[in-house]
């Protein structure tokens, strides 16, 4: 597989696209002088803000959750790297308003090790933070605490942002990410391989007519690599980890998130949103919201994921249900 | 002759001290790391340290060497930002919390110091004791460091002390085996080696001795 | 290169696909018991119906444009295959509301004799009903009635859908598709082919580095093939072409659209946005509003699409700054 | 013992007596196609026709042969969605728009419908006379309906001159050059033959002749 980017220099990889983001939208901006350091350019006054970050390549994650009644800044890596514990806190540092500060980002070490310095920059500082990570990826690891984080995310993005918008505390904020996550499960395939533009060659292979079962969204291995199976197929065995892991009873509502990887298209997601619900139509789980498009991609990546969160109240309901707007995601 | 407290105008020498070490030292280390991992030890050390004399100058806060080594830090992370850029970062922001308010660096700081980088790392790296990492390397130099505190030594007292505990913890280290990152791979032939973290980990301390004891 | 699609049957791709969108999705219904005939759900009342239509493959192209201030019903065809005259009739007399149809879709003779029949139809009916075509392609025809309709229709839309949901009469929402269609060229290129499911194998082959520039959404030929460009080349040599055609003078505004064909990541398609957007800056062209992401892509094709939409007077840029949502496209 | 008006209630016979025609010549179509094009057209021609007498019984408007006309074109446009299809089931639709709010066809009225199907084609197609298509059957014919019925034939005489046209029309077409579609590549062979859409419109002229004057 050759490289086929619409690029100009692979090592301007990142700023290009950042310098296009920040010239296409207002509502976002830079501190520090360092375009890594992303804010929304209206500073919220007095509330809780929240802080993710991670490497590039995976649009409209992270940063594209930065807008209103979501996140107020992001440390944004280079191609699936950390970004730096000083960016982080810089970015931290523009857009307290003195109710504390949530760290909210994938459970990667590098990325762990930089906001856990960012962290204590802030304490000494005085400014509070309290960290979580999205772990949310089921056949990356039987433990639950060592899993990777990927499209799941997105609800306790929702969660924690509605909680934060309407005023709520650090500790509130955290509550209903914590929420969000122990409610959201995920399973992902990937069908073909990505590039990172200054490597030039794909980060794994698969053949013709193979896929992979429960690859990471950088290509760490899955479950099983095999022919290629139906859509019907694979929403049934990625439902069936997903219960497995946390039982949904019939009549519970939930919410689906059908999530593409980067090159596939919306038609094949919607195929596959159709094969989920049927599944769910058949157990009696009730589906409060589906959202399919992408939401945490791999560059130019085949694939898909498919989130379950299960709703488990009213509370849950209303965040999730609470109009947003970022340059990159829209819910009214 | 030797230094009887560091400053918060001093602060940047005895640094300069250690990043002479690793510019002396950048071949020995590259080495050692590529037997086991990717061999860029030796560059992000020598680069990392060569910058953090003068990210400690640009950073100062006047009444605060806890402040300014966190700043510092962070920067020096920024700057290398691979596990050991981001452990050694680690570090230092660990001890600079731990000296948050004071304006010189006496014996019983410097062992405060050494104590607190080396819980940093610990709590940064989620290692335990005998998992063949820098720790290994500066555990038992908190604890000789903080006995030559207690015990009422100099500031150069404390520094000895410190890097004799480093030595011992990597000469330790030949008999562990590795647990984390590239070299968990080449388990087998770890065996009989000195851990390259650990040497970093000891290389730190000796710049902090030569600067203090000359 | 293989089919690695996440579907089912191939035969079914297209229904699967929209019983997948109708399970998702409330505020969209199908009429006359066929999935093909694709209604907003609450029909909107004394206002001038809008109905597009089309082959598959081009999501959200067409039918994902249908919702709050922009259309009002999709006629649905097979991949790349005209909707049939009595699907489009269908559509039309189930959200008409007496005040007329526009029927607004692209230039492709298929679709233009289908649009033709089921408006002599409704004529019978005395439903009244005015057509009009997206032809936005520059490359594809030196000739601008034969040119292409692609992702330029967007503007097309979005100014008619705001004139009529603001009450204007048949001739008023035809006058500001028309107005559109006249300020909107297009620009587009292709990376890789793309897969009808029933066949199989790509319509058309590019080598590993290779790309086609002016190439059409169904892998039409274009101006010319070679060696993959730079970003930045390819927004210059793009802009050149539009500008010629088009031209817009310094201290002039436009609005830009950067548009994936389906398998182009969104970073790539803001460092595309980001070259355009500095030759823009260079000619002292003010931008009034970029769009950029997936507006009309050719399934799992990689590539994109650079159209510029001149804005002449308050009255469009009122237009396109109308809020509108529909399950695709929220714009606030 | 000809028929004298055809009504909302006789109307699927005439097209039964069309589709009686397309069956037996399927295979000649087909064939005749083959040498230009895909080969599709006796397929297409014998599926759509074969189902429009039910269409048109399903779709009857009982007071207006003109909306019954349009609406079974409409239906059978889904059925046989090929360039051919598309084309028939226009002429279908105008000739039913020109006939819009009559319950009954009588000399005057078949000439308006050959000639509106005539028009519906060329409109449709965007088609030229002397093109090579169906319309250089429908225009000729549309021509002789229209004088038999002026100079106040009978419904007979209108059938019977309409179908002469086409058959002089079909004739003409075997010097004519191909512009459109698959057989416009091969516009060298298509040289003293009959153009194969050209042939299915005198079919349809030949079917409704069959029903009227028996
Ligand atoms: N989890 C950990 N905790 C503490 N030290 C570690 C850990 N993982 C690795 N190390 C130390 O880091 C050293 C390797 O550093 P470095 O070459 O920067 O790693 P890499 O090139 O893999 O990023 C090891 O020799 C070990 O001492
Ligand atoms: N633009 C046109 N206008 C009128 N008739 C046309 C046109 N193009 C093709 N035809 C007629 O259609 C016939 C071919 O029909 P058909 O086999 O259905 O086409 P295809 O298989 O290419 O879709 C031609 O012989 C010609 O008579
Ligand atoms: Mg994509
Ligand atoms: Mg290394
Ligand atoms: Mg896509
Ligand atoms: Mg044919």
């Amino acid at each position: 597989m050759a490289m086929k980017k619409i690029i100009n220099a692979p090592e301007n990889y990142t700023d290009d696209m950042l310098r296009g983001i920040y010239a296409a939208n207002d509502m976002v901006k830079y501190v520090n002088d360092d375009l890594r350091c992303y804010c929304i350019a209206k500073k919220k006054p007095d509330k809780v803000a929240i802080i993710t970050g991670g490497g590039t390549g995976h649009l409209p994650l992270f940063l594209g959750y930065v807008g209103d009644g979501m996140l107020d800044g992001c440390g944004v890596g280079g191609v699936f790297q950390s970004p730096s514990a000083e960016q982080i806190y810089n970015v931290a540092k523009a857009v307290d308003s003195g109710k504390g500060i949530l760290f909210l980002y994938g459970n990667y070490t590098g990325d762990i090790m930089n906001f856990d310095m960012a962290s204590e920059m802030l304490d000494m500082d005085d400014i509070e933070t309290k960290s979580i990570v999205g772990a949310d990826d089921v056949l990356s690891n039987a433990n639950p605490d060592a899993r990777r984080g990927v499209a799941g995310i997105f609800f306790m993005y929702k969660c924690a942002g509605a909680r934060a918008a309407w005023g709520g505390s650090l500790d509130e904020v955290l509550a209903a990410a914590q929420k969000a996550k122990d409610q959201t499960r995920t399973v992902g395939f990937a069908l073909t391989p990505c590039i990172i533009p200054e490597v030039g060659h794909p980060n794994f292979t698969l053949k013709d007519d193979e896929m992979a079962m429960g690859m990471g969204i950088h290509g760490e291995p899955g479950v099983w690599n095999g022919p290629i199976r139906t859509a019907d197929e694979l929403a049934a065995e990625s439902l069936d980890s997903i219960l497995k892991d946390m039982p949904v009873a019939a009549g519970e509502e939930v919410c689906v998130l059908i999530n593409g990887l980067g090159a596939t298209s919306q038609e094949e997601l919607y195929i596959l949103s159709g094969s989920v619900r049927k599944i769910l139509d058949d157990k009696k789980i009730r589906v409060y919201r589906t959202f399919v498009g992408e939401y945490a991609t791999s560059m130019e990546m085949a694939g898909a994921s498919i989130s379950i969160c299960r709703i488990v109240d009213e509370e849950m309901r209303k965040e999730i249900d609470l109009p947003v707007h970022t340059p990159f995601y829209t819910q009214i | 002759m030797a230094v009887e407290k560091v400053t918060i105008e001093t602060l940047d020498d005895m640094f300069s001290s250690v990043a002479a070490i690793f510019a002396e030292k950048k071949e020995e280390l590259c080495a050692m790391d590529a037997r086991m991992g990717d061999g860029d030890l030796g560059l992000t050390m020598s680069k990392g340290y060569g910058e953090l004399p003068q990210l400690i100058r640009d950073n100062t806060d006047p009444h605060d060497i806890g402040k300014t080594l966190m700043k510092a830090g962070m920067k020096m992370a920024g700057v290398v930002p691979s596990t050991m850029g981001t452990l050694m970062a680690s570090g230092l922001m660990a001890a600079g919390k731990a000296l948050k308010g004071k304006n010189e660096i006496g014996p019983g700081e410097l062992a405060t110091f050494v104590s607190a980088f080396a819980d940093g790392l610990q709590k940064r790296g989620k290692c335990q004791p005998g998992d063949r990492t820098i720790y290994d390397a500066f555990l038992p130099a908190s604890e000789q460091a903080t006995q030559a505190a207690d015990a009422g030594g100099t500031l150069s007292d404390v520094a000895e002390a410190a890097l004799r505990g480093a030595e011992s913890g990597v000469e330790a280290t030949k008999d562990m085996i590795p647990k984390y990152g590239k070299a968990a791979v080449f388990a087998a032939k770890a065996k009989g080696t000195e851990d390259q973290g650990a040497v970093a980990g000891k290389y730190v301390l000796e710049g902090i001795r030569n600067y203090i004891s000359v």
